[in-house]
């Protein structure tokens, strides 16, 4: 196995073009090493990311939002006091992801990338409406998070390209996002359904909303149809049961070790209103803490 | 002295001092089986039958030892043949001969110069497979027509004309069934169905295995029981037991996954193949659950007669159990288990156990006791639900006492089930108030505990300290609960007793630490070696002071005339008699050895309050109580310990520990990941209650702790989830995804 | 003479009896008597059996000594955790 | 398959060992520095028993190359306490028994150790959240949680 530090995207650029045989990025390498640990993949060529200028930096654009660098661990964006009081679900979503000593190594850019269907971090992104910034051979390029998952372990990435950081939004005035998760434990599963909701009140309508749901399908879901099941409501019981109902039927997920098909439909409908009701009330300027609602 | 006069005087037993390994264990000085190194070590790996049943019909090792620095390639050739019954079986787990019988199954192993490269040789290691039809349910391998996995396997137990799998039956009981059950008032009967769990200690296996051409070898091993890997090791490979010398490294949890052997022998036999040189060998995650002992899984129906007061009037409980694909299954202490906990004047029991294809089952503490009790005490709760009876209350009336007929035959020596379920109902947690969706459940659970063969010596030192080697490894505190009981025998500072843990060259044939047995069995002999030391002293004092032996008497660490009849001799204290020993006679020491009797049972009762999510179907426990009859608490902290160690994993079992096979018979979540052991998030603190009827058997009181407590959190959180949102789940584990499924199927 | 009881399904070896009496004055010989007196429990007690012994279950300890005043059973080989 | 040189400081002094790429830190640290204090028992990051800090982050040492531990500050086990002087995390847990076998230990004390610098006051549940990737499967965590926060309490005293 060669292991290559560049110290820039454009040196990474050409050693990902020029490898041979299977190639592994190294971010955060919480999901790399595990898979080769499990003899699932064991990579040619390694290429640490972490040596590049920048990649550890969170920054706030000019229009309000945040550009995420991708060596950027889930304990330094739980450190980030903005951010949070920005983007708690998105937080909260990579927070979620593995043990506190994960957090102290994974990266968003990695959950994103590892392909999986239940990663925690890709709905509260795909909610905020996230945006990836990409470096490769043909130039650079920008795709929403929901565009990156082609599959389970595969993304849209072609040979050479790789993401050099997350961009979300601008927060904006009376908007609040939450992510929330099934797990059959409190800590250390992978989900076994995910939903994150995002939202903007006028009052206490809903003027805008992006809900998004996790492990119940192929890839990371953005439904439209739960979005406008709350769109120009007050969350009012109508609205919930909708919600619920478009939240479940937009669910293809299979059974397996961690849940059947059934469970899956189900519980998504009930973390999508759990989920909208912690949004709605952030919306509302309440301060609600914590990964565990 | 009458037991009760004993606990007044006591001055150490009962105390909670830090533990002599303490230090150690929180430096990480403390050396466990993967933490050895020696000159010249080379590193193994083990190739594993990607298979659930296959016939192995050609492996090919050339190209692995084709590999530079690779330095002994092993397979079942090199073992030695015609070994018979459980000396045969464990060859064959140790690794596969005609056929790989389990997913994980070892069918070669590879030692090289480094562990990347061993890896790397074994992947070149070629299998040629017939795959073969495989079963890893027990009720679909107790079909006639299932698979079969070994002809010929069944014991002479099994009559005629039974399904070809099942490798061991039984029947026992008394009175007469059908008048016991025609004398109910309400007769009930159900399925309940456990699946396997793991012991789930967090130290993989691990040894260095070193043996030469000569057949002289040397083991450090991560073991409960260092004489039983010396036994098996060498009865695996045709060695003298005599000529392995075994050292046991620091042990990182067995609860019974530790007390056989699984990969040790073959570091054994790749160092002969390798010219002597020490072979070490670490188990992945991975290979720990695919391949060492899990616990078995079980189908069981019980039926119970019990009458409109809750008096029972009969039980039956026929349970089928699968240990893999080999015999031992242990349905026959899950049966003797399941109604221990009451008077039943007609009671029938009939188990069956059955192969599969799945890894050869190891004891898991209190081994089959939970499955009995999660199906005799789950349909006792369903019966008191329907006569609208307290469950407390039913379990107190039918409750057994000393000298008790036993469900499962003799009667009941000293016991302290009725102390047991008095504490429990005395305690305020089942006064705590209860909200919706939540329902508090409790069961009683049972284990026998056991002596065994122990062999302990100990020598007074020249500065009047002493030190005892005991053959019993320290998982839990052992080495603080015999320095108390040597240092209270002794009447010297806890402090000056150190307790070694040795190696089979040390001692006599020590059973490992299982059973519940360390503090029981080595600290009876502590106490015994110790006495014999006393009595030497007193002899040494009654020789400096010219007047008979029976005329000194030993107490607070000196010898005391016994009387003013025997004499005016200020007291002798032990560091006067040991510093002149050498003197006096020479060395002055203690050994006791046998097969100890005296044990006592232990039985204990649980109350779990829990909250079920109905939209979730997940459950969260709320507060947790485990009530143990201990007999006496000799370290209390420790004997806190192992109830809420023992209760937890407990808990696991009942909610989300399972093996998950898929159709081809491949194991699916032989990582932590998907194993799902209890995290400390999942719980709150877990209270305890020492509940002390002394065991007349040993010389401080002491039953032996550690298995009971595993033991009734099955039936109690099934029980608690039924008071809770009203369903009742037989199926373990009690995953949200079933206790949706049921709570949706309740609502219609 | 002690009386011992069998677990049921050995009945097929002891002509359909689950207590039998054989002469004995240690574990050992009660052991050798009933395997002389019903050879088809030979088997089963040699692959490994406990002994329960007025409510105390062991193993091994053939040497123990045993009257008319015990209540013995046979029971499956104890193990533990 | 050719090795890299690392530099690196380990409990406050400086090091170097020749990793193979494929190596975890915690195979740097055990097989080449001899510091076995650390602990496999998953090698999948989901355990705990390898726990480390590297420049004050804690993370799973199986989840890190060794290669990656270049130019970093790493903590482990071997370096908490001072000498023979204990950190008072170290004397909880003996006091407490807050544990059997000993084999998670050194990982949860060096969690908890990491807890208590960021936050001296957790509540109970902080500190069985922030412990969740350390499983023990021998104490219930009861007397380890006991112990944790009676250390805070005692070093916020000292403090």
């Amino acid at each position: 196995m060669k292991f290559h530090s560049p110290t820039s995207f454009a040196e990474a650029v050409v050693l990902a073009q020029n490898s041979e045989g299977v190639l592994r990025y190294l971010a955060g390498g919480t999901d790399v090493l595990v898979q080769m640990r499990a003899g699932i993949v064991t990579p040619d060529e390694l290429i640490d990311l972490k040596k590049i200028p920048g990649v550890f930096d969170i920054t706030r654009t000019a229009e309000g939002g945040w550009t995420i660098g991708v060596g950027v661990s889930g304990a330094q964006l739980g450190a980030h006091a903005e951010l949070c009081a920005d983007w708690p679900g998105v937080v909260d979503g990579m927070e979620l992801v593995g043990s506190t000593q994960v957090q102290g190594r994974a990266t968003l850019v990695g959950n994103l990338c590892n392909g999986s269907p239940a990663a925690d971090s890709v709905p509260g992104m795909v909610a905020a409406g996230a945006t990836v910034s990409i470096t490769g051979p043909e130039g650079d390029r920008i795709l929403a998070i929901e565009d990156i998952p082609a599959g389970p372990g595969r993304t849209n990435l072609t040979k050479g390209e790789m993401i050099t950081a997350i961009n979300l939004p601008p927060r904006g005035e009376n908007g609040g996002d939450c992510y929330l998760r099934f797990i059959p434990r409190t800590e250390m599963d992978i989900a076994v359904v995910g939903c994150a909701v995002n939202l903007r009140l006028d009052g206490d309508t809903i003027t805008e909303a992006r809900v998004s749901l996790g492990a119940v399908a192929p890839t990371v879901l953005l439904v439209q149809d739960a979005a406008d099941a709350i769109i120009g409501t007050t969350l009012d019981d109508e609205a919930v049961a909708n919600l619920m109902a478009a939240a479940s039927a937009a669910c293809n997920p299979i059974s397996d070790k961690r849940g059947t098909i059934e469970f899956r439909t189900d519980v998504a409908g009930v973390l999508a209103k759990r989920a909208a009701k912690f949004a709605y009330a952030r919306a509302k300027g309440e301060v609600i803490k914590g990964t565990h609602l | 002295m009458a037991k009760d006069d004993l606990s007044t005087h006591l001055k150490y037993v009962g105390t909670r001092p830090d533990r002599p390994d303490g230090l150690d264990k929180v430096t990480g000085r403390a050396r466990y089986g993967a933490d050895i190194a020696a000159a010249g070590m080379l590193h193994a790996a083990v190739v594993r039958s990607p298979h659930a049943h296959a016939r192995i019909i050609k492996i090919d090792t050339s190209k692995a030892e084709a590999v530079a620095g690779v330095k002994a390639v092993v397979t079942r050739a090199d073992f030695p043949t015609g070994l018979t019954g459980e000396d045969w079986n464990l060859q064959e787990n140790t690794m596969a001969g005609d056929k790989a019988l389990y997913d994980g199954h070892a069918v070669a192993a590879v030692a090289a110069t480094t562990s990347l490269l061993a890896k790397e040789a074994a992947e070149l290691v070629e299998v040629e497979y017939e795959i073969l039809p495989h079963v890893t349910d027990v009720d679909e391998a107790i079909k006639p027509d299932a698979p079969v996995i070994r002809e010929g396997a069944a014991d002479a137990s099994v009559p005629e004309g039974m399904p070809a799998n099942v490798v061991k039956y039984m029947e026992f009981g008394h009175g007469d069934i059908e008048a016991g059950f025609a004398e109910a008032d309400l007769v009930m009967e159900n399925t309940y169905k456990t699946e396997a769990t793991h012991q789930g200690y967090i130290e993989p296996q691990a040894c260095m295995g070193q043996l030469g051409k000569d057949g002289k070898g040397e083991m450090w091993v991560s073991t409960q029981g260092h004489w039983y890997i010396r036994k098996m090791s060498a009865a695996v490979l045709g060695l003298e037991a005599s000529q392995l010398r075994v050292t046991p490294s620091e042990i990182g949890g067995g609860f019974g996954g530790k007390t056989t052997i699984f990969m040790e022998p073959l570091s054994l036999a790749l160092s002969k193949k390798a010219g002597g040189r020490p072979v070490k060998i670490v188990m992945s995650r991975a290979e720990v659950l695919r391949a060492t002992g899990p616990t078995a899984s079980a189908s069981m129906d019980v039926k119970i007669g019990m009458k409109k007061d809750g008096t029972l009037t009969a039980a039956r409980a026929e349970f089928r159990m699968q240990g893999g694909a080999f015999p031992g299954a242990p349905v026959d202490m899950a049966l003797y288990c399941a109604f221990a906990a009451y008077k039943l004047p007609n009671v029938e029991h009939i188990g069956y156990d059955v192969l599969a294809n799945r890894p050869k089952c190891a004891a898991y503490r209190a081994p089959g006791s939970p499955m009995g009790a999660f199906a005799a005490e789950s349909l006792l709760d369903e019966m008191c639900h329907k006569l609208g009876l307290d469950p407390l209350e039913v379990r107190k009336k039918n409750a057994v006492r000393e000298g008790d007929k036993s469900s499962y035959g003799p009667k009941f020596g000293s016991i302290g089930l009725i102390e047991t379920l008095d504490a429990l109902e005395n305690h305020p947690n089942m006064q705590a108030p209860l909200g919706p969706n939540q329902g508090r459940g409790i069961a009683t659970g049972y284990w026998f505990n056991h002596g065994g063969e122990t062999s302990v010596s100990m020598a007074i030192s020249e500065d009047g300290t002493a030190q005892v080697s005991v053959g019993t490894p320290d998982i839990g505190g052992s080495r603080a609960s015999i320095a108390l009981m040597t240092a209270e025998a002794l009447g010297i500072p806890y402090e000056n007793v150190r307790v070694n843990v040795v190696e089979t060259g040390a001692l006599g044939v020590n059973e490992p630490t299982h059973g519940s047995r360390a503090t029981f069995a080595s600290g009876k002999a502590a106490v015994e070696s110790t006495n014999q030391a006393i009595a030497e002293m007193c002899r040494r004092a009654a020789a400096e002071w010219g007047i008979a032996p029976e005329a000194v008497e030993w107490r607070d660490g000196a010898a005391h005339p016994a009387g003013p009849n025997a004499g005016d001799f200020p007291p002798m204290s032990i560091q006067e008699i040991a510093v002149k020993m050498g003197e006096t006679g020479g060395p002055i020491s203690g050994h006791h050895e046998g097969n100890l009797d005296g044990v006592g049972a232990s039985f204990g009762a649980h109350a779990v309050d829990v909250e079920v999510d109905p939209e979730t179907g997940r459950t969260t426990i709320l507060r947790y109580l485990v009530v143990q009859d201990a007999g006496r608490a000799i370290h209390p902290a420790y004997v806190e310990g192992q109830y809420q160690g023992g209760a937890v994993q407990g808990i696991g079992w009942a909610l989300n520990e399972e093996y998950i096979y898929d159709d081809k018979g491949r194991l699916q979540n032989p990582v932590f990941l998907d194993y799902r052991i209890p995290v400390a998030s999942d719980l709150p603190m877990i209270d305890t209650v020492i509940v002390e009827v002394p065991n007349p058997g040993h010389p401080y009181g002491v039953r032996g702790v550690g298995e009971t407590g595993i033991t009734p959190p099955l039936p109690a959180l099934a029980n608690a989830i039924q008071n809770a949102v009203g369903v009742r789940m037989r199926d373990l584990p009690m995953s949200p995804v079933k206790v949706l499924a049921a709570i949706k199927a309740q609502n219609g | 003479m002690v009386k011992v009881n069998l677990w049921s399904s050995l009945r097929r070896f002891t002509e359909g009896k689950t207590e039998v009496e054989v002469e004995a004055t240690t574990v050992k010989e009660m052991l050798d008597g009933l395997k002389a007196a019903h050879p088809g429990l030979g088997p089963i007690l040699d692959a490994g059996i406990s002994v329960a012994i007025d409510g105390e279950v062991l193993n091994g300890n053939l040497h123990k000594a045993i009257s008319s005043e015990n209540e013995i059973f046979i029971l499956q080989r104890m193990k533990g955790g | 398959m050719s090795k890299i040189h690392v530099q690196t400081i380990v409990n406050r002094d400086p090091v170097e060992f020749l990793a193979d790429p494929r190596e975890t830190l915690l195979d740097c640290l055990r097989d080449h520095l001899g510091l076995t204090g650390s602990k496999e028992g998953c090698g999948t990051g989901d355990c705990g028993a390898c726990s480390v800090t590297v420049d004050g982050t804690l993370i799973s040492s199986c989840l890190m190359l060794g290669v990656e531990a270049g130019g970093k500050s790493i903590e482990t086990i071997e370096g908490m306490a001072q000498g023979e002087d204990l950190h008072p995390l170290q004397r909880k847990f003996i006091e407490h028994a807050a544990f059997q076998c000993g084999y998670c230990t050194p990982g949860i004390l060096v969690a908890a150790k990491n807890l208590l610098e960021k936050n001296p006051s957790p509540t109970e549940t902080e500190v069985r959240y922030w412990l969740a990737g350390n499983l023990c499967r021998c104490t219930g965590y009861d007397k380890i949680i006991r112990a944790v926060m009676d250390a805070a309490e005692e070093m916020r005293g000292a403090a």
